[in-house]
């Protein structure tokens, strides 16, 4: 009798996308086979996956262990609630995605599609481990091969010497990042040298180790996510990966780093201390804030979803501390409501940065341009493309009626109720941050505005954008379905709050379903409809009906002429696509407002130059102050101890004189 | 130095001073020849030094030993390199990077060191040549100043195969001896070391013109 | 839910669609008379709409379907303001369907619209003022949803209409925060509505434009949906006004006697409201551009001052 | 027959083979042959000796447990692999005229004795003998690396012998101090140097000598395994010798020599109170990875490189030993076996690439992926490996080490991180521009032997995902013996 536990479907998905990556291998360059054959198939576990993680939410964990690993630690696997969660996330993504990279690879970009559908699956399946691992062996196995997939993938197109850096740079943070993670599994097993997870579930630990392995987490954690100051890899490699990758990366790869760190601070290290909440927020609204600005004044179209990746995980961490916050106080409504938020906000953020991920993608093979002020005008000869867009782009900005919008609006009401702290200094931080939070949202918007604006609205800044085609069909339905997801995720946050409960009563022990569930299925009111409520279908409804009915009566009562003229432009004539803000112009606000935040070099023209130009580069304050300085320390080491090698060989037999006499005169047993 | 000390003990602590002050002697000259000679010496006494244990314990396989190094440290080592010398051409005169009085007051400082190291032990040994293990230390420590302080390659050989010597004086001072086998391994390793070295000579004269090991600086980080 | 509830949802929809353009038409008129002009007539923007709808659209080139759609998406949303606000009753059907924070995002999801179809065209008018009104926008959208939070502190919800009970029912007792927080709203309303201090809505000066940048390439009934639609949205940034910071009068419940007591309540305080409106804004002058970010900040601060004023002060009572 | 003659002898007799008509057309097949079958011997003794325990050969003179009999295999088989790359890359520089048929002569008879002495090390139950066996090793080796007859492989070859041999000499006097001291316990007899009894009676040495002895065994050996500072000419060393013997130096001699210290450190602990061995061992270790560490950053040519990283690695595994225990030690032999296959199979994509491209400057040295994919991929793998990122088996030996640190020496695990995060910053930054990107070079005429870089890099992956269990045991059992 075999019954198919759903951890075991979870397991055959994984070794079936391990499968399928390995078939890319058999005919690298047969670009049908591959893409319109493996692709869809790993879609389809894809789903798969999804779909199991969606019927066993609410079930209690089931354990495997597999026979391989270390001799005395094999892989542990364990699938509970948050698991599921996560999985949910990674199978449905990836869905869009895959059908969008069936037709998205082309011959002669990069690596053989062979291999990058061996380095995708690979990637896909290191990821499902990541969530599926019991264990700090299985863990930093498939955390380190997600870093490792992920780099080669990134690092597709390697002929550019940027994107090699970008590569480089990514590893280098990834595996930082993992030795801080592993060194926070070691803290958290307390020297009882037991490293599955249940035996650091079962340490009583020390506040003071607890807070280390936290903080270690928060910084292992956090390179992966792109958290202040480990995050200049982040709008380095997404740019330079397949935009495939990017949304992957971005979407799914982001938010494995959340559930680390949700792993740690709820379900690993103890009991949280109030404190860590706070640390978690610092950084995040610093992330975001910072991600925010850097995402509205960047020029290059990736670049700028990438800071806006930033800046979404920045609002998560924000959620993660506002959690940590009053679970440790005991205040476990409020908490089960912002950490509802970051599960929804992950969801959300998962399936619409994949989607504008994709949507750039499609420019970038329709235009062969990232540059903003290359774009321009794409919604004639893209329409499926940008009216998708513009359905990430709202979510993005946090609008309602979207998905985008449901987290922050969560969010939000979690920071409103929090004024009974017992804390009267955190009474005091919390509501500032929200104010913080406030102006990131409304800055999002601002950068979303410019990136769809710029790309698809206007007029074409170049000539060879009238031979822009659109997406083809397989791109066509992946775009379809993300942005469907986003449009569901927007409408129906009560269903899906429902969904999600089980994880929340798994961290905290509470959970907000039997408060969503009391009442209709389209109203959201996690505490009580009387104190916030939120319904995105009749808001939705509303407003399509009002403008329907609107346009209707004005047809009705008048008539439904057009004419088709050149622009007005105030009367003046009319003077080309070059005289359109530009992406530097648009932002030009922002860098002016925020000035002290960015590192600008500019060059003014003067009266006296021949071809007079502006421009502009925005650095990173980052790389100054934190990386240069610390690579010059590095270098400096190295220049003092190559001293060594002096190349005299009586020096050499010095040292060696020097230590045996050093060693008999000091070395008493 | 105990007047009650048997002939033997007296004679092999002699013996030990005059390895020392010959690896002194070494450690001071300044003529590559005489450098040889007196390195052949070092194994001369050497040779006699283990007969004498030899004799007075009646470790048979120390007869081995003392002839082993007769002919090999004393007349065929020595023998090579003088025919090195002469077929290489090499200047006579040596150049030290520390000048030779700093050197020498540096190998006191040894001398010390070693004597240091060694008390607590030769106090352990029942053998009647434990004095000597501090001269041995000594001897391998020189030698090593020596391969330092000297700038060519053919100075720096003859400070290796000294350093052999001191070596050796440790084995047959502490123990009598290492068991036959091992000794008849070490010489045939030293030899092929030497005839291997004598190859080295000549590819080296034959890429630089010269066995200066100023030549040899060439590999470091830059 | 209720039949008679219902029946009042749409009465103040209809309400908020008709008045709207009068009081435009009134605060005009006191610019008028302050500024001593001649004023236009009271009834002066229903003729304007009335004459823009029977014009022929005039697209430019280069407009896509965006374009198009816009009018008619930021109407609707002004429309959905409208209907959760209380004007007359609290009692209104629509209002679970977006609470506070909503609201302000309903005023975001139309800003978005209209400056994404002001880059549409392609234009250097379009784009500059698209970019101006995210600038205003991403400013005074956290001081709004700042002066928001206070309110809802106090009450302990967001919902618009438990809110405007609580504040209703409140004994006159001075709050603090609701000083700053007014004074805060005030601000914030004066940018998002395009009003002096920050745009002129009379100019078409591309130095100083903001508003009438964004929509200079609209002409026949998309004007008037839009222009429609920016009536609207200053009725609703009124009435929430009036909602918020002078609540008394409003009814609770369906009772007639209390809601026919209510609309002349409301148009008192509309007509008051718009007569101080035309005043402050004849007083004023446009400030630069760059000074509106300080404006903008500074009804932020003191949101956000609101917000600790009210945590410092009034918890503890 | 017994096996184990067949081990010793069959490199012996084939290197004399090579020595006296080398030059004959059959010689490298003879070469791999004989690495073959010194291979099969070395498995079946291994079999043999895992089926049914330790055993003396030769009276008492050799002596074959599991801990030195998964040292013969792992030789006996990188030798093989190494003999296999050797032919077509000896073949090319031959053909672009580096190296001479009777040159070519001499490099297979001394890899044949090289072998040999390194297994003779190995299995001799006798500490002399082993000392005789490890400058035998250096000997054979010195020809090796001075193979081109080039200014800076000369040089590097003199710095070679007489670091090692003072090196070695120092490792003597350790071992008249350590027959002192058993003398003392077991009388005047050639037993007294034989491990075994010495294993038997460690406690009662006396540990003022043992600890000198120590001293002077670590520092003779240790200059051997390339401990900081006594390192200086191991880079060298590698960088200048052909690439097969930049292979066996840093898979095999390192891992003899530190074996060596192994089998006195045994000796010491048992003789020494407090730990001093395994402290001397931790400080070495660290301060050799440490060192080697931010060497690595500012390396131009690529198998020096390689070289520091070697270093690097033995740091690693000396301050496992040094921790000691029955899990460290076990990450110790894993390490070692890990280091061993991932840096000879790099050594073979170097050596190459190097060939390919016509020079060992890493900045000459581009867009290996193009030229070929599989030398590109090898190297790139190789040295992610190296660098222990999962699923390679280093990772799992560094995961075992570093959680071992954690628990016992937890202040040790700052500096290790540093050095294995600024190691990997290092080598990453170098290799990826190689691997990756542009390139002009040309085909070479003979393909090359790309089978043992993978060999190697499938073992060395299954490890980090899977240790057989009977290979698990028989870690675990020399393990236990190291105490």
């Amino acid at each position: 009798m075999l019954t198919l536990l759903p951890i075991d479907v979870l397991l055959i998905s994984a070794c079936t996308w391990l499968a399928i990556g390995v078939t890319g291998l058999a005919a690298p360059h047969n670009l049908r086979f591959v893409g319109k054959f493996l692709f869809p198939l790993g879609a389809l576990v894809g789903l798969l996956a999804g779909l199991t993680a969606l019927e066993f939410l609410g079930a209690s964990p089931e354990v495997a262990v597999l026979a391989i690993g270390l001799p005395n630690l094999p892989f542990h696997l364990r699938l509970d609630n948050l698991t599921a969660v996560f999985v949910l996330l990674l199978g449905f993504t990836t869905v869009g995605i895959s059908i969008f990279a069936a037709g998205y690879f082309r011959k002669g970009e990069g690596t053989a599609p062979g291999l990058q559908c061996l380095q995708y699956h690979f990637f896909l399946a290191s990821m499902l481990l990541v969530l599926l691992a019991d264990d700090a062996y299985a863990f930093m196995v498939a955390w380190e091969g997600m870093a490792l997939s992920s780099f080669f993938l990134v690092t597709a197109d390697h002929r550019h010497a940027e994107i090699r850096r970008a590569g480089y740079l990514y590893l280098l943070i990834a595996h930082v990042g993992a030795i801080a993670i592993l060194l926070s599994f070691g803290v958290m097993t307390s020297g009882s040298g037991d490293y599955t997870f249940d035996g650091m579930r079962a340490q009583a630990h020390t506040p003071f180790w607890a807070s280390l392995a936290y903080l270690l987490a928060l910084a292992g954690f956090g390179a992966k996510a792109g958290l202040l100051p480990l995050h200049v890899w982040l709008p380095e490699a997404h740019p330079a990966a397949p935009s495939p990758v990017s949304a992957m990366m971005s979407g799914v790869m982001l938010k494995t780093a959340i559930y680390g760190l949700l792993r740690v601070s709820f379900d690993l290290a103890g009991a949280p201390q109030w404190w860590w909440g706070v640390v978690a927020m610092g950084i995040g609204l610093a992330t975001a804030v910072f991600g925010v600005l850097y995402s509205a004044v960047q020029s290059d179209m990736k670049r700028l979803l990438a800071y806006s990746s930033i800046e979404n995980i920045g609002l998560l961490a924000v959620g993660l501390g506002l959690t940590l916050i009053f679970h440790s106080y005991g205040m476990e409504i409020l908490a089960a409501l912002t950490l509802t938020a970051v599960f929804y906000h992950c969801l959300a953020h998962a399936v619409f940065k994949s989607l504008l991920f994709l949507c750039t993608g499609s420019v970038l093979h329709a235009t062969r341009e990232r540059s903003l002020g290359k774009l321009g005008g794409l919604i004639h000869r893209m329409p499926w493309v940008a009216w998708l867009a513009l359905v990430g782009v709202i979510a993005s900005a946090g609008l309602p009626p979207l998905s985008g919008f449901v987290s922050e609006w969560l969010l939000l009401q979690g920071f409103l109720f929090s004024p009974g702290l017992p804390h009267p200094w955190l009474n005091m931080v919390v509501p500032v941050a929200a104010a913080v939070v406030a102006l990131v949202a409304a800055l999002a918007g601002f950068a979303m505005v410019k990136f769809f604006g710029i790309v698809f609205l206007g007029q074409m800044r170049e000539p060879a954008l009238k031979d822009a085609r659109d997406a083809g069909p397989w791109e066509r339905v992946g775009l379809v379905w993300l942005a469907g997801l986003t449009l569901l995720l927007g409408v129906l946050p009560s269903t899906v709050i429902g969904l999600i409960d089980a994880a929340t009563r798994q961290l905290l022990g509470t959970g907000l379903a039997d408060k969503v569930d009391a009442h209709s299925w389209w109203m959201l009111a996690p505490i009580s409809p009387a104190r916030a409520s939120y319904e995105p279908l009749i808001f939705l409804a509303t407003i399509v009906a009002a403008a329907l009915i609107g346009r209707a009566l004005v047809r009705r009562l008048y008539h439904g002429r057009m004419r088709r003229t050149p622009a007005w432009d105030c009367g003046y004539i009319f003077r080309g696509p070059r005289a359109q803000d530009t992406a530097e112009g648009f932002s030009q606000p922002i860098r002016r407002i925020f000035e002290p935040m960015f590192r600008m070099e500019r060059h003014f023209p003067t009266s006296r130059d021949a071809q007079p130009y502006y421009s502009v580069k925005v650095g990173d304050r980052f790389w100054y102050w934190l990386y240069l300085p610390l690579v010059r320390l590095v270098n400096g080491v190295s220049t003092l101890i190559t001293g060594l090698q002096g190349g005299r060989i009586a020096i050499y037999l010095l040292y060696s004189f020097l230590t045996l006499i050093v060693l008999l005169l000091v070395a008493r047993p | 130095m105990n007047a009650d000390m048997p002939l033997s003990a007296q004679l092999i602590n002699l013996f030990a001073s005059v390895i020392l002050l010959l690896a002194f002697a070494m450690l001071a000259q300044r003529r590559v020849l005489t450098l040889i000679n007196l390195f052949a010496l070092q194994g001369l006494t050497l040779c006699l030094s283990t007969l004498v244990v030899a004799f007075t314990t009646g470790q048979a396989h120390l007869y081995w030993s003392a002839a082993l190094t007769l002919l090999l440290k004393a007349l065929l080592l020595p023998w090579i390199l003088h025919q090195l010398v002469r077929k290489l051409n090499v200047k006579s005169e040596i150049e030290a990077l520390i000048n030779i009085p700093a050197t020498m007051l540096v190998g006191i400082v040894l001398v010390m060191v070693a004597f240091n190291v060694a008390l607590p032990i030769s106090e352990l040994s029942q053998t009647i040549t434990r004095g000597t293990l501090g001269i041995a230390l000594a001897v391998v420590l020189l030698a090593f100043l020596m391969m330092i302080t000297r700038q060519k390659a053919i100075t720096q050989v003859v400070g290796f195969l000294s350093m052999e010597n001191g070596l050796f004086l440790a084995a047959t001072s502490a123990t009598y001896g290492m068991p036959m086998v091992v000794e008849l391994g070490i010489a045939l390793d030293v030899l092929i070391g030497a005839i291997i070295l004598g190859v080295f000579f000549f590819q080296i004269r034959e890429q630089f013109d010269s066995l200066d090991i100023r030549h040899l600086e060439k590999l470091k980080e830059r | 839910m209720s039949i008679s509830g219902l029946f009042w949802q749409i009465f103040a929809i209809v309400m908020a669609l008709a008045l709207a353009p009068l009081l435009t038409g009134w605060v005009n008129q006191c610019r008028a008379w302050l500024q001593n002009r001649s004023a236009p007539p009271l009834l002066q923007p229903y003729y304007m709409l009335h004459k823009l709808f029977h014009k022929d659209v005039v697209l430019a080139h280069g407009a896509s379907t965006l374009f198009r759609s816009v009018p008619v998406a930021v109407f609707g949303c002004m429309l959905l303001a409208c209907a959760i606000i209380p004007t007359l009753s609290t009692d209104l059907p629509f209002a679970p369907a977006a609470d506070t924070i909503a609201l302000v995002g309903v005023f975001s999801l139309a800003r978005i619209f209209i400056s994404l179809a002001a880059m549409d065209v392609g234009t250097s008018f379009g784009a500059l003022g698209g970019r101006r009104e995210m600038l205003v926008g991403f400013l005074a959208e956290p001081a709004l949803l700042m002066v928001i939070f206070t309110t809802a502190m106090i009450s302990q919800s967001t919902s618009v209409v438990t809110i405007v009970e609580t504040l209703a029912h409140r004994d006159f007792v001075i709050y603090p925060s609701l000083a700053f927080a007014g004074i805060a709203f005030t601000f914030v309303s004066f940018a998002e509505n395009a009003r002096v201090p920050i745009d002129n809505p009379a100019t078409h000066l591309e130095l100083t434009m903001i508003h009438e940048a964004m929509i200079l390439e609209y002409s026949g009934r998309h004007l008037a949906l839009i222009e429609w639609a920016a009536s609207l949205k200053l009725y609703a940034y009124s009435c929430l006004g009036l909602a918020l910071f002078f609540p008394w009068g409003i009814a609770e419940g369906n009772s007639i006697g209390g809601l026919l007591l209510a609309i002349p309540v409301l148009l008192a305080k509309l007509t008051v409201g718009g007569g101080l409106l035309a005043v402050i804004e004849t007083i004023n002058a446009k400030v630069r551009i760059f000074r509106a970010p300080e404006f903008l900040g500074t009804a932020f601060l003191l949101a956000v001052l609101g917000l600790l004023v009210r945590l410092m002060l009034e918890t503890r009572v | 027959m017994d096996f184990f003659v067949l081990t010793l002898a069959i490199p012996l007799v084939s290197g004399l083979l090579l020595a006296l008509a080398g030059e004959r057309a059959w010689a490298p097949n003879l070469n791999v042959i004989a690495s073959l079958s010194t291979f099969l011997a070395a498995v079946l003794l291994t079999a043999e000796i895992v089926a049914s325990g330790p055993r003396f050969v030769f009276g008492e003179t050799f002596f074959i447990d599991s801990l030195n009999v998964f040292f013969v295999a792992l030789t006996a088989f990188v030798g093989l692999t190494t003999s296999i790359f050797s032919g077509p890359y000896m073949r090319n520089e031959r053909e672009h005229g580096k190296l001479s048929l009777p040159r070519l002569r001499l490099y297979k008879s001394m890899f044949q004795l090289f072998m040999f002495t390194m297994l003779v090390a190995l299995t001799t139950n006798n500490l002399g003998i082993l000392w005789v066996a490890m400058e035998a090793a250096t000997l054979t080796t010195v020809l090796l690396v001075s193979l081109y007859r080039t200014a800076a492989s000369l040089e590097a070859a003199w710095k070679y012998f007489i670091l090692c041999g003072v090196g070695i000499a120092q490792a003597l006097f350790g071992t008249i101090l350590l027959y002192f001291a058993a003398e003392r316990v077991l009388g005047q007899s050639g037993d007294a140097l034989l491990w075994t009894h010495l294993a038997s009676v460690k406690g009662q040495l006396d540990p003022t000598i043992m600890a000198l002895s120590f001293i002077f065994l670590l520092v003779g050996y240790g200059t051997k395994v390339g401990l900081v500072p006594l390192h200086n000419w191991l880079p060298d060393a590698h960088a200048e010798g052909p690439t097969p013997v930049s292979a066996v130096l840093s898979g095999l001699l390192l891992n003899v020599a530190l074996y060596a210290i192994l089998r006195c450190k045994v000796l010491a602990d048992g003789a020494i109170p407090g730990g001093f061995a395994s402290n001397l061992m931790m400080g070495f270790g660290l301060l050799t990875l440490l060192v080697a560490s931010f060497f690595l950053s500012r390396q131009k040519d690529v198998k020096r490189m390689f070289a520091y990283s070697s270093i690097e690695h033995m740091g690693l595994i000396t301050f496992a030993f040094g921790m000691g225990g029955a899990v460290a030690n076990f990450a110790g032999l894993l390490h070692m076996t890990m280091h061993s296959l991932t840096k000879s199979a790099i050594f073979f994509a170097v050596g190459h690439a190097a060939q390919k491209t016509g020079t060992q400057v890493m900045e000459d040295i581009r867009g290996l992926i193009k030229i070929n994919p599989v030398i590109g991929w090898g190297l790139m793998l190789g040295t992610l490996a190296i660098l222990g990122m999962p699923p390679f088996g280093v990772f799992a030996s560094e995961f075992m080490i570093l959680t071992h640190a954690m628990k016992h020496h937890p202040w040790a695990t700052p500096i290790l991180l540093l050095a294995l995060g600024v190691a990997f910053a290092a080598i990453f930054g170098k290799v990826q521009p190689m691997v990756f990107g542009e390139t002009h070079a040309k085909r070479l005429p003979h393909a090359p032997a790309i089978t043992p870089v993978f060999v190697h890099l499938a073992i060395v992956l299954l490890f980090g995902l899977y240790i057989p269990p009977y290979l698990t045991r028989w870690f675990h059992e020399a393990a236990r013996m190291l105490g």
